[in-house]
């Protein structure tokens, strides 16, 4: 054993065991890669601005709105799984609340970084705070995600402090421990954090009234995407929960939570799932036939455009809603593991889409009659940043699966399948 | 008292000789940047095309100069400008842009149903020399901002340090006229106080072939039309242009820009 | 524990001395007046008895601020009296014909529009109101520049806190807010901003 | 005592908790802000106080008058005057960028011989010589000004003046010929014509002096259902001013001089006009063929025409078969028609024949870059901008957009005389001379511009005939002296002469001309910086309004 492996030995759990040192560096290779040239983009784009990528005056929002949304969306679990245990005490779910935790730290930090990166005038952050703007759903949105972000910080440090080399600290060990009684409280406030940033990222678009095909119409001072977004959401979190504790499993070989818990977690997605699906297809009926004709614009101009005809909202609402609704809450699919997951996984393409449509297509859309259908590719450094946030976040969650213990042990022990 | 400055637009009158935007981006020190497209230049008034969607010499075509509607009621990008870069004036109902307060988050953009709002994709730059030509009334912005019209403030500005000087609280109307409407050769678009009953700005406004954009979207821009041929007042509202539709060359001419380097 | 609190204590006081002290030095950068220009003397010996006979407002209503070469050749186009200030004054500047390089604490950056007349002639405002006693001092001040957002120090006030100001003393935007706050007068952004 | 590890650590806990009550985060914070509200590297206006001057613009011969916002010696804005009597405030979109023009990235800044460069003094040895070794052509596009005269003066006595036309006086040709009367001499009396019929001349996109036609459209025909003046747009696709016209008559491209000639025979044999003239040789169906017309439309439009007198047909070519239905309709020498404003005015060589025989060809600035001289002998070629490939020999920069002191007379199109000053307001940027200066330079004995310039003065003195219009019209029979007129004009008065009287022209047309087939020259040949304001340029890119004309920045 060479010095570096002992010393990285040193800080894995006790009693854990874990990859080699060389098959991790390997495994981490590519990632810090990709993670390497979206920091290059995303300096490239810091340095010279914002020319650097391909949006322009039209498309004045782009590739990385659509990640934004997208990946707080799938952040959804960590408050929600808080939500559940902490606060509705099922306490079943505690197994996955370490990696609920840091899912939601990777997609929180992940999009804040690249909101970092979207603005023209990045030093001038700071304004929000001090000059806030209350009527708008931006910043409701930053107030809460800073916040949540925040909280999410407050709620991985235990985990990291928990660490085998870093609880040796005296200090640390009295801070981790203080800390970790704050924890539900720091759910409760998440939560409440949460709710309220889930549905301005949905208000923000749903606002929008110059753009007919996001315009809602209000329930209570909010559209009705504000809720759909809180809805979806939550719906969707546990599943992309599964997802990535699936993905792990089948990563390391190793079986982490028991079946019951993917189960549970299916349930409650399913469950959410639907009644989001019905209240999508309200929301939908009542824009399609009311909101969108009184603002002159006749439901059927959204969907002549190619790609965007109405497939697109038959597979945002049936093929990505209803069906993984249904195979995550009945017990004939939801038992077996391959069709639970399959349904975790529409659910979160649904997720995914939703925010995509919401995004892009309502830019793409004209609104002045004399308006053309517009398009946008998004330019490398876009991508790359975005690679980089993938990267990133796959880096954080294996550094953090390697040293740091996500899952209870138990599980691990038990159903150790084979020794990678 | 407080004003609402508007315009009128007679598109009958516009001829597209595209000198209000000549004369806006000299006053507003708009930069000439070889580099950009149609979808990244800065055109703070643009005049766009449109036709009946005929041809031979059925055909007709009619310009639409389009600029911040300056919109009265739930004005779009006020409403989501999370750091009050943006504001309705209350004095003059002026829709105000505050680039050094702009945050460069471009949620206006995709606010404002007119695309009246611009980004500044790069830092602006003349060719040596030019910058003495700037305007000494227009501060010039930075990349990562978003600009629009904000009706000549700096004009607005010297009209009423003419007034102060003099001792008079009121502008003198004369003195106050956006570069676009004082370059118009033929007097096609008309600037005045909308709230003022006895300018005829405001009378024409309500004239019977006077039309606002969008207007079902209840936004109130302060930025009317007028014309007396039918099928340019149909430009207006969405609707039924499936049947004959309405190609502004102004997008198809660049499509192929979009992606730049 | 105790060695806690001293060590904690010390960073904590070495921070102070670092942010209140050595801070302000370094960031703003002190520069010398072209010419030790004295209001005082100009006041009592030359007879001027206003500020606007130098610091004129234009026909048109803009205000002409620091007096061109001109104004002061009017009088200096030769030596009067033998000080060094005099002779700088002359020799370099209104001989050759050169404007004298001023440096102007109240400068605003580019983008803030300022109207004297409106200030002062409907407004009412006395030039101490804004400019402190600059006026009636015997000696021209030290300029400093900002390095990181190259304004005068005058504007954001000497008072590094802005807590403690005497009145005239600051020029940020909070200071016009608050006068127009007290004062009920409404403006928006682009009522200052150009 | 020795420090540790941990003693570190709470010793940098310690400052970092005193420095967030020192200013330090929060003035940096504060000043990266500020710093990205004032970045250096971006330029602002210079501070100072701001002027208005009021002069007229020498870019093209139609000397539209210009209110110029002067700050810190530059030029800083351009707009229209109002009291000008000819443009009445309007001015073409190119107007409002031109003062940026002498800091376009294609401004010539030093002699080039041969693409390299040259200095003055090596431009005016080789001129000398050439002086020394044979004749010298002058090409002027701007005849009439005080320069022109010392352009005149010196290719008297050492060769031959030529003169550049743009496309509105070449229409004009055919009346010099058949009358006498000199195109420079002939202008449009637009103001009380109540028909115009245009056989392709942009009428309200850059005709003439663009603002003058477009403010009487405006004013007497937009949005009207009956207005009170008629465009009648014949053109073959839907330009900016068929699209506007009364009536838009689609035929062939090229087939003007044939429509025209249809419409005369139709006038002539229903007899709806009382002149008489030579009955065309075409007959209607050969109209009908060539212009894709049927016989009816024909016959409607000469109804047409015909219904709302005076009218006044605009062609934008030399085509004299166009330029002869004016006569048929009585419209040359009378009210509303063409017009002779000026009995002084001479009459020029043209310079589009071939040079025979000359050493050297010196090109004045106001011809038009896209004009190329047919001719062996060495070019000197003076220009403001470098337009592209050229075939001068020489080319020597010369001033600029107000950058010259220089007189402006009656643009071509115009009814009236009008006579302005427009002073040189900002200094040269770079170092030019005018052609008018390098031949002074060449023949010391020439006038300068400037004197002549005097001379006009005190000659519209003595005469005391018409007005100056500024703010306020003054009659010149009421100027004190010649002082105060030379005054108010180079501070952007406009002498105003006297309405024009039609009994001067006469033209004698025997036969009915045949059609001219020449393809019709692009309106831009009467602008004649070669280059396009950046911001104009912009505008062409941006908005997808024109194709791009010119050159970019």
């Amino acid at each position: 054993m060479s010095s570096a492996a002992l010393a990285d030995s040193r800080w894995i759990a006790r009693g854990e065991e874990r990859v080699s040192l060389p098959r991790f560096l390997a495994w981490l290779g590519p990632w810090v890669v990709i993670l390497a040239i979206g920091v290059y983009a995303a300096g490239l784009c810091l340095y010279y601005g914002l020319n650097q990528t391909n949006m322009d005056n039209r498309f004045a929002f782009g590739l990385w709105i659509f990640l934004d949304l997208g990946v707080i969306a799938l952040g959804a679990g960590a408050f929600f799984t808080g939500f559940l245990v902490y606060i509705l005490k099922r306490a079943e779910l505690r197994p996955i609340l370490n990696t609920a935790v840091v899912v939601g730290f990777i997609c929180y930090s992940g999009a804040v970084a690249i909101l970092g990166i979207d603005v023209g005038q990045p030093l001038r952050f700071w304004f929000t705070f001090w000059h806030p703007n209350t009527h708008s759903m931006l910043t409701e949105v930053t107030f809460c995600i800073t916040c949540y972000l925040t909280v999410l910080c407050l709620e991985y440090i235990p985990i990291v402090l928990r660490n085998r080399q870093l609880r040796k600290l005296p200090s640390f060990l009295v801070f981790e421990h203080q800390l970790h009684k704050l924890v539900p409280v720091l759910a409760g406030v998440g939560t409440l954090l949460s709710f309220f940033h889930q549905g301005s990222l949905g208000g923000l678009y749903g606002v929008l009234r110059g753009r007919p095909f996001a315009f809602r119409q209000g329930v209570f001072i909010w559209p009705s995407t504000f809720f759909l977004f809180i809805l979806s959401a939550i719906a969707t979190g546990p599943s992309f929960l599964m997802l990535v504790t699936a993905t792990v499993e089948s990563v390391t070989g190793r079986r982490l939570v028991a079946n019951g818990v993917f189960r549970r977690l299916g349930l409650i997605s399913g469950v959410l799932l639907g009644i989001y699906v019905a209240a999508k297809s309200i929301d939908t009926l009542v824009w399609l036939n009311l909101t969108s004709p009184s603002e002159g614009f006749a439901p059927w101009q959204y969907y002549i455009y190619k790609p965007f005809g109405t497939p697109v909202l038959f597979a945002e609402i049936v093929l990505f809603g209803l069906v993984p609704a249904f195979l995550l809450t009945f017990r004939r699919t939801a038992e077996r593991r391959g069709w639970l997951l399959t349904g975790a996984a529409l659910a979160c393409c649904g997720i995914l889409m939703n925010r995509f449509v919401m995004t892009v297509q309502t830019l793409a859309l004209p609104t002045l009659p004399f308006d053309e259908f517009l398009r946008y590719t998004p330019s490398w450094q876009e991508l790359a940043s975005f690679g980089g946030v993938i990267a990133y976040g796959v880096i954080v969650y294996s550094l953090s699966y390697r040293y740091l213990s996500l899952f209870p042990k138990s599980e691990g022990e038990n159903s150790h399948v084979s020794g990678s | 008292m407080s004003a609402r400055y508007g315009m009128v637009i007679d598109l009958d009158r516009c001829t597209g000789c595209g000198s209000c935007m000549v004369a806006c981006a000299a006053e507003n020190n708009v930069p000439a940047l070889p580099q950009a497209t149609a979808r990244t230049g800065l055109t703070p008034v643009l005049v766009r095309k449109v036709s009946n969607g005929l041809e031979g010499n059925l055909r007709r075509e009619a310009f639409i100069p389009i600029m911040c509607m300056h919109c009265e009621h739930e004005t779009p990008c006020v409403h989501v400008c999370p750091q009050q870069a943006v504001e309705v004036d209350a004095a003059t109902g002026i829709v105000m842009q505050m680039p050094q307060r702009c945050l460069g988050c471009r949620y206006c953009m995709t606010a404002c149903p007119y695309h009246a709002r611009y980004f500044n994709w790069w830092d602006p730059s003349w060719p040596a020399g030019m910058e003495k030509t700037l305007n000494p009334g227009v501060a010039s912005r930075m990349r990562g901002v978003v600009e629009k019209c904000n009706l000549c403030h700096a004009r607005f500005h010297a009209a009423k340090e003419k007034a102060a000087a003099a001792g008079r609280r009121e502008i003198d109307a004369a003195d106050y006229i956006p570069a676009c409407v004082e370059a118009c050769p033929t007097g096609a678009i008309r600037f005045g106080n909308l709230a003022d009953q006895n300018d005829p700005v405001a009378q024409e406004a309500h004239s019977a072939n006077a039309f606002r954009l969008l207007a079902r979207i209840g936004t109130e821009p302060k930025v009317y039309y007028k014309s007396n041929e039918a099928w340019v007042r149909k430009m207006a509202e969405p609707g039924d242009q499936s049947s004959s539709p309405v190609r502004s060359t102004e997008i198809s001419n660049h499509q192929s820009e979009v992606q730049h380097v | 524990m105790r060695r806690f609190l001293l060590m904690f204590g010390l960073g904590f006081v070495v921070a102070l001395l670092a942010g209140w002290v050595a801070f302000p030095r370094v960031l703003y950068v002190q520069k010398q007046q072209p010419v030790e220009f004295r209001h005082k003397t100009h006041a009592e010996k030359a007879g001027v008895a206003d500020c606007s006979e130098c610091h004129a407002l234009r026909d048109d209503g803009t205000f002409a601020g620091v007096p061109a070469m001109e104004k002061c050749a009017s009088c200096h186009s030769d030596k009067i009296g033998e000080s060094k200030a005099e002779a700088t004054l002359v020799d370099t500047y209104v001989k050759p014909g050169h404007e004298t390089p001023w440096l102007v604490y109240a400068q605003q950056p580019a983008n803030v529009w300022f109207s004297h007349a409106i200030h002062v002639t409907r407004g009412g405002l006395k030039c101490e109101d804004c400019h402190g006693k600059y006026g009636e001092s015997d000696q021209v001040k030290i300029y400093q520049v900002n390095r990181i957002s190259g304004y005068s120090r005058d504007i954001w006030g000497h008072s590094m806190s802005r807590l403690r100001r005497a009145p005239g003393d600051g020029m940020t935007m909070s200071d016009c807010e608050a006068c127009h706050r007290t004062r009920h007068v409404e403006v928006g952004c682009l009522g200052c901003h150009k | 005592m020795k420090f540790s590890r941990r003693d570190l650590l709470v010793w940098g806990a310690g400052a970092a908790a005193g420095l967030v009550v020192t200013p330090v985060p929060w003035k940096l914070l504060d000043d990266a802000s500020k710093w990205s509200q004032n970045w250096p590297w971006i330029p602002q206006p210079a501070r100072g106080p701001v002027e208005v001057k009021q002069s007229a613009c020498t870019l093209c011969p139609n000397g539209c008058g210009l209110k110029v916002r002067m700050a810190s010696g530059s030029p800083v804005g351009v707009a229209g005057v109002a009291s000008h009597p000819v443009t009445r405030g309007a001015l073409c979109p190119l107007a409002f960028g031109a003062h940026q023009l002498n800091w376009h990235p294609d401004r010539l800044r030093t002699v080039r011989h041969h693409g390299t460069a040259a200095s003055w003094d090596d431009a005016r040895i080789a001129f000398a010589r050439a002086c020394s070794e044979g004749g010298v052509v002058v090409l002027d596009g701007y005849p009439g000004r005080a320069a022109s005269a010392v352009l005149e003066t010196f290719a008297e006595k050492r060769g031959e003046y030529r003169v550049v036309r743009g496309a509105e006086t070449r229409a004009l040709m055919p009346y010099e010929k058949w009358s006498g009367a000199p195109a420079e001499s002939l202008g449009y009396d637009l103001e009380n014509t109540a028909t115009i019929l245009s056989f392709g001349a942009p009428l309200l996109d850059g005709w003439g002096v663009p603002g003058r036609l477009t403010r009487l459209w405006a004013e007497r025909a937009a949005g009207q259902a009956e207005p009170q003046l008629r465009i009648i747009q014949v053109e073959s696709s839907l330009s900016r001013t068929a699209g506007r016209a009364y009536q838009w008559i689609s035929i062939r491209s090229g087939s003007n001089g044939a429509l025209a000639s249809g419409v005369a025979r139709v006038l002539l044999e229903e007899r709806l006009v009382s002149a008489h003239g030579p009955i065309p040789d075409l007959s209607l169906s050969d109209a009908e063929s060539q212009t894709g017309l049927d016989a009816n439309a024909i016959r409607e439009l000469a109804r047409m025409i015909v219904a709302k007198p005076p009218v006044i047909i605009i062609a934008n070519e030399n085509n004299p078969a166009v330029a002869a239905l004016n006569i048929v309709l009585g419209a040359v020498g009378s009210r509303g028609g063409i017009v002779r404003r000026s009995k002084t005015a001479k009459a020029y060589p043209s310079a589009d024949a071939a040079i025979a025989s000359a050493r050297a060809v010196i090109l004045d600035s106001s011809v038009p870059w896209n004009f190329v001289p047919q001719t062996d002998a060495e070019v000197f070629r003076f220009a403001a901008w470098n337009g592209g490939p050229t075939r001068a020999d020489w080319l020597l920069p010369a001033p600029g957009f107000l950058e010259e002191l220089t007189d402006v007379p009656t643009a071509p199109t115009s009814g009236i005389e009008t006579y302005a000053l427009a002073a040189s307001l900002t200094e040269a940027a770079h170092q030019t001379h005018s052609c008018a200066e390098f031949l002074a330079s060449a023949d010391p004995s020439l006038p300068s511009a400037e004197k002549i310039i005097h001379t006009r003065c005190a000659e519209l003195f003595r005469t005391k005939k018409g007005i100056l219009r500024s703010r306020e019209e003054v009659s010149v029979a009421k100027i004190a002296s010649v002082q105060k007129l030379e005054e108010q004009l180079w501070n952007g008065a406009v002498w105003v002469g006297e309405p024009a009287s039609g009994e001067s022209i006469r033209c004698a047309l025997k036969q009915w001309p045949a059609a001219d087939a020449r393809s019709p020259l692009d309106w831009s040949t009467s602008w004649a910086a070669p280059v396009l304001p950046p911001l104009a340029s912009k505008l062409y890119q941006e908005s997808g309004l024109r194709e791009s004309q010119g050159r970019n920045a």
